[in-house]
């Protein structure tokens, strides 16, 4: 089956993006296709490849870079809310990359399911 | 239709909204801050007993535990899933609505 | 920055609800949201537009926001209710619209249909569950 | 002591929380989305009447006019400030506590 | 970088509360909080770190955030139960530090003393209230 | 009267920071001192440069950074916080200075009183 994901919050705050993260491995492993995650409201704040999270912590930046290299998912930024936030492409992080918000409408109709993780 | 519910019943009103507009019979899975509806002797275990008349109930074992919450703290009748219970939840019933 | 990924979505219509349960300005959900929807008008897809809770303050008619400075987004609401017009009207294009406010919410905070910026329908709780149980996708922000 | 919501009574529990852990004559200033509980014949006017009889009740005029709400859409007794007056307030009455 | 401000703290102690009103892990709070109490220590301030609402959850035993790969900073209250040792000790210092949950939220909860991590005063809400109004400095995450 | 001023999260997702400004602008308008604001939690993203809002909007980051130039006020980031989320000297607004959480402590001590705004 094939998933999209909207994550509406930023890691650290909220657990959405922590629960975003664990459903999209979880389906992965299960045999699904996720064909993209968009990351809107504060969520674009996952892209920020400046956060140094302590070594005891989990690095969600990193593990949303890694998922989407090794399982082909595509991680979508939206601009209009980055911009506002100050995600740009100088501290995009590995992984990510910016695109319109059209690209939410695209994978909610083009997949099976939309699961929304926010506050 | 799938509801999921993040969270606590005794902060916010998105678990009475989840129920006022769900329709008899979908299911609701209750994580993050949401699992704390699902356990037993507290002010709110009466309003999840009479919601489990009308909706199967699931709970995100992953979330109980970082809460210090055991199976044993758990309304009898809410079932325990891990994530890949949650995936084959969506898969199974179609749309999601997540009570944000 | 990667190349620029599409999805096949010609002639595939689906019904996506935006369920708006938040006060506007105390958070920017309402905001956010709103451009959401605009957006779902260019890939012509069927669109519910729900008001819930507090959700219901969003379309409140009156929102000065001169002495908060934030940017008032309630105006915006005239440009949803010409992308309906143009949805009901346009025979050609297979969309339907809906902005739907919840009796009960909108009752327990005192307020009427004609508070709002925009025609609504008022639907009480029980008939609205059953709309929104009928959706394909469902936005929450 | 004076104390601030600044959450939706309809949402949440803050102004609930308030109200139980404030002494009796401590002022509470509702401002950002907490000014809803301020305008008359909602499903939570009755509670704050009966608070305002423990309490001064103050709410934040630019708040109040953000969310469409006009100063006859408040209840009786309840007094609107703006930005310089929510100074004032705190100057008078001491150490602020928030009820995030 | 701006030079560093520092102000003369020298001698002045003052009544600090810490108010934790929200449920571990859903929100991080409850690990900044945390931060901010060790680091009063320093200062020799009076801490009153108070448990109301969902705040009763943060110091409860069991916490396993393996499966959700979360930081578990419950572990943390055994350095604050140090600090309140030394404190409680050395007649030097002028330090006061409690410990307080509020029983209507913790009862409400089915929650009991012997549920937390850390030793607590169990405190009605009305007498809480009367312990909250004499704090100096308030911090509430 | 000296002020000092907590500030739980970033500009645009949640009003606080905007609540914030808008009292130390009042309070300084009055005749009173505000020391220090501190910005903690998701607050730390008020000090991001590369914040961009639309034209018609508010910008909560330059608006911070010309209060703090014009009547000195000591505009703080706490550097846990901001690590985590991506804050560092390379992306922080002018005006904003990042330093550790005792700095919290020392303006709670120094202050006549300390306001608290966040979610």
């Amino acid at each position: 089956m094939k998933f999209g994901i909207l994550v509406n919050e930023g890691p650290f705050t909220h657990q959405a993006s922590d629960s975003a993260y664990h459903f999209v491995s979880a389906a992965i492993e299960k045999g699904h296709q996720v064909m993209r995650v968009f990351f809107y409201y504060d969520g674009v704040n996952n892209a920020n490849k400046l956060s140094a999270p302590q070594a005891d912590d989990r690095d969600l930046v990193k593990l949303w870079g890694k998922l989407a290299t090794q399982h082909n998912v595509d991680l979508v930024v939206c601009i209009a809310a980055a911009l506002r936030r100050g995600i740009v492409e100088e501290n995009l992080a590995d992984g990510f990359r910016i695109s319109g918000l059209g690209q939410l409408t695209e994978v909610g109709i083009a997949a099976d399911r939309l699961v929304v993780f926010g506050d | 239709m799938i509801h999921t519910v993040n969270k606590s019943p005794f902060e916010r009103n998105s678990l009475d909204s989840c129920l006022r507009l769900s329709i008899k019979g979908s299911p609701i899975l209750l994580l993050e801050d949401g699992v704390l509806a699902a356990t037993k002797g507290t002010s709110v275990s009466e309003k999840v007993a009479a919601a489990q008349s009308d909706h199967p109930i699931f709970v995100l074992g992953p979330d109980l535990q970082a809460r210090g919450l055991a199976e044993g703290d758990i309304a009898e009748g809410i079932t325990v899933v891990d994530y890949g219970g949650f995936v084959d939840l969506v898969v199974e019933h179609g749309t999601v609505q997540s009570w944000l | 920055m990667s190349d620029e990924i599409e999805f096949n979505t010609a002639g595939v219509t689906k019904k996506f609800m935006y369920v708006n349960r938040k006060a506007p300005y105390g958070t920017i959900y309402a905001l956010e949201v709103l451009e959401a929807v605009l957006i779902s008008a260019a890939f012509e897809q069927h669109a519910c537009i729900v008001f819930v809770d507090d959700g219901v303050y969003q379309i409140k008619k009156g929102q000065d926001t001169d002495a908060v400075n934030m940017k008032n987004f309630s105006k915006t609401y005239g440009i949803i209710a010409m992308e309906k017009e143009d949805a009901d009207e346009d025979d050609d294009i297979d969309m339907v619209w809906r902005i739907i406010v919840e009796q009960e919410s909108m009752e327990a905070r005192g307020l009427r249909a004609d508070d709002f910026v925009i025609d609504v329908e008022v639907i009480p709780s029980d008939k609205l569950a059953v709309i929104m149980s009928e959706q394909e996708i469902v936005i929450s922000g």
